[in-house]
């Protein structure tokens, strides 16, 4: 494992959650990366790994941000950012793209979250507030459709409201569909059983976790004791 | 002799009359048929439904044609834009009415409405609001709902290049959803940079055959959106 | 009408028949051809008419048939005869292809028929005997999907047995999907109240034909009259 | 690094299973990929399920699979042809089963398998023999029918082009059922004439990305079904 342990720092940055997203993806994966720190992933593929990128707006082999002054208006991912297109890329139309998503050929797809609760359902598209504009774009159609979720978000909000909790509030983006989750704080992989502990992040205690989720958190591999 | 080349965006777009549904090509401003958009307005057609993934940004465009209260519907998957106001105002004053899909099944109706599919069925959006309402099916041991076609009175979309027949090429992501409005539109009205001679787009490569497409207008140098949103610049 | 009267025949030839169905074909046109008869249609095109033949295994923009030693095994029509590509053509896979025809793209389709019932009714792909084996191509979604259906046929069997008929006994291609019929003898519209005669062939009276029709023939604009 | 090339028609094939579906593309012989189904005559896979518009002709190619004993079922359109008594005879002995599709219809449930749709409705079929036993149901005034999609544990298919990703175009008409075959199938098998660099074919220009597409094969020279036919060829 190619993280630099920090044994100062408490936990994960953004750049080291998706560092360790990255480490879980199989070589030779197809990979769809949601806006935010899950587009990070894509910097940190690991040594003798490739995986090709699909941006659902029509393209699979997206490349890296252009450099400044090289951008085209007419090639974006589905974050209306601009990107490149590797040698070996391929374009299509929205219906193209989505069958791919939806007929189960993306192996992987990391998301951001709103709520994550223990069975696997996502919130992450809508608070549900009466006055909020609603906007899923593909979200639903990704954790439809796409073989292994991953999800990638801070433990808590930023007001240190959980958002690994035992049922949802918010509405949902899709049901019992998360694999593992990667937080500042830990991995965790939703089981059958609930939230099981993966791995903690440098420095950060088992107890630490389970006050910053509202479920129970299972660790029956004693990673606790191993850290 | 077949010829689909059309003399201007006003003559164009000239029969879209009030109360029709539209759909627009474009993904943000990728593929945004902006002076097609621009000579919607000039015209006035009201009471429009709109289909698009989005609600457009600024004051130019899609923003600016809602901006100009001639659309009471939307259709799409992704009414927010970071720089946008428009629709999310007249959402809130309840002046425009807004049908949410996720993306892929708006794709996807749209594409069925193309290839005479009445209704499909699909596991996205089961088990989240979305899905309230409709009819739901399990194959397989997993659940779906059903989803219907969307078709149109009109498409406004963006080519890179077009030849007599209307046969289509696209230039990158800008592709998005122009060929399959194109398909599910009873009249396909497109903006090209490049008017070609038949022949010239390779058999093998187009990407919307001419039998899709109505009416074609050149346009070389079309506007880009995020450069006249940077300059605050607005239309009409 | 660039037909030729020919006053020694009696009835129209194959190419005749084609030739006169041409003339009921639009200019801009998107045409689909069966196979047989019908594939003659496209040696008809009036003047100053053109026409986009589509074959259904993936070809917008048809040409004629290639020269002796110039066929390629790659390039063919729903027939699997060889053909050519018109400067303008398109080629795409079968889902698209069908996409063009059952979403109604596809302007006009001219059939064969084994029979054509008064109600517009078609039976062209099996006799329903036991022993037979099935086989139905595309011909079902051509007439379920396009615009128009032309039927080209001879007005009766080689044993002189009916095939314009109040009923098919044949297993159906399509319910009340015929439009016009063109056969040896006449053209026929089909309408609401049945089989109305459109034109007779030179030198063919009405009788003649009524006699070799198994349904009622209607002559509302007395077509038998000014012949 | 992805690469997708095999070395051998042998190798490709060596895991179809006996009771395997199998996608097999060609309308007639454009398409048909002669070399990867001799391999699967050799290989010897029985009772398979062989999703195809036809039952090939002569006695080369899938002709020759189904004489070979291998094909329990077909699934396909049009199951005659004018120089093969193969499947005929088969059929009316009773050693073969049929499941008649109309041909837009086997194509769209093809696509749907590849898409993730278990189903939709077309008007193709209502009132025909075809739709017996099938659920009917009526949208905007028309009678539809409710048709399942098809997927495959495995697809052949011949392209023209390949690179290491899997991409691949095809040439002219015998593209037809590659593309829907190669999404609907859980292992994409491809034999091609060239094989060529990553970033040799336009990116615009891909009509099968990569990411449908298993494993490759090259055969510089493909064998041509008619020609062997005309030879009186047998296979094996």
């Amino acid at each position: 494992m190619s993280l630099e342990k920090n044994t100062q720092a408490v936990g994960w940055t953004r750049d080291q959650m998706a560092e360790r997203a990255a480490l879980d993806i199989p070589d030779g994966s197809y990979v769809n990366l949601g806006i935010g720190i899950p587009e990070k992933v894509a910097r940190y593929v690991p040594q003798g790994r490739e995986f090709i990128y699909h941006t659902e707006n029509g393209l699979l082999g997206m490349g890296p941000t252009p450099e400044v002054g090289e951008e085209d208006a007419d090639l974006i991912n589905a974050g209306k950012k601009p990107v490149t297109a590797i040698a070996g890329a391929a374009y299509f139309h929205h219906a193209d793209s989505f069958a791919m998503i939806r007929g189960q050929h993306i192996d992987v797809c990391v998301l951001g979250a709103m709520q994550v609760a223990q069975n696997g359902d996502l919130a992450n598209w809508s608070t549900g507030a009466p006055d909020a504009i609603p906007a899923v774009g593909g979200a639903m159609d990704l954790v439809a459709g796409v073989k292994t979720i991953f999800v990638i978000t801070q433990h808590t909000t930023k007001n240190g409201i959980a958002k690994l909790i035992e049922a949802c509030s918010y509405p949902l983006t899709g049901q019992g569909v998360v694999s593992r989750i990667y937080t500042d704080l830990c991995v965790i992989e939703v089981t059958s059983k609930g939230f099981e502990l993966v791995e903690l992040a440098p420095n950060v205690a088992f107890d630490t976790v389970q006050e910053r989720t509202d479920a129970k958190l299972l660790d029956p591999n004693n990673i606790a004791e191993q850290s | 002799m077949i010829n689909k080349f059309s003399t201007t965006a006003a003559d164009a777009v000239a029969d879209i009359f009030d109360g029709a549904t539209v759909m627009i090509g474009g993904f943000g401003e990728a593929g945004s048929p902006i002076e097609l958009i621009h000579a919607l307005i000039d015209h006035g057609a009201k009471n429009l439904t709109v289909v698009n993934n989005n609600t457009g940004s600024g004051h130019v465009g899609l923003a600016a044609l809602i901006e100009n209260g001639q659309v009471g519907k939307m259709i799409c998957s992704f009414p927010r834009t970071a720089n946008s106001t428009v629709f999310p105002d007249l959402y809130r004053a309840g002046k425009i009415e807004l049908e949410l899909v996720p993306q892929g099944t708006l794709a996807e109706r749209i594409r069925a409405g193309g290839a005479g599919i009445p209704a499909f069925f699909t596991a996205t959006s089961v088990g989240t609001p979305l899905a309230d309402g409709k009819e739901h099916r399990n194959f397989d041991e997993r659940d779906y709902v059903m989803e219907l076609s969307l078709t149109a009175d009109f498409a406004l979309i963006k080519a890179k290049e077009a030849d007599r027949y209307g046969n289509l090429t696209y230039n990158k992501t800008a592709r998005n959803f122009a060929p399959i409005m194109a398909m599910a539109a009873k009249t396909t009205i497109v903006q090209t940079s490049h008017c070609v001679e038949a022949g010239d787009i390779d058999p093998e490569t187009v990407a919307t055959p001419g039998i899709f497409v109505d009416r074609i207008i050149h346009v070389e140098n079309p506007l880009q959106e995020s450069r006249l949103n940077a300059q605050g610049r607005t239309y009409p």
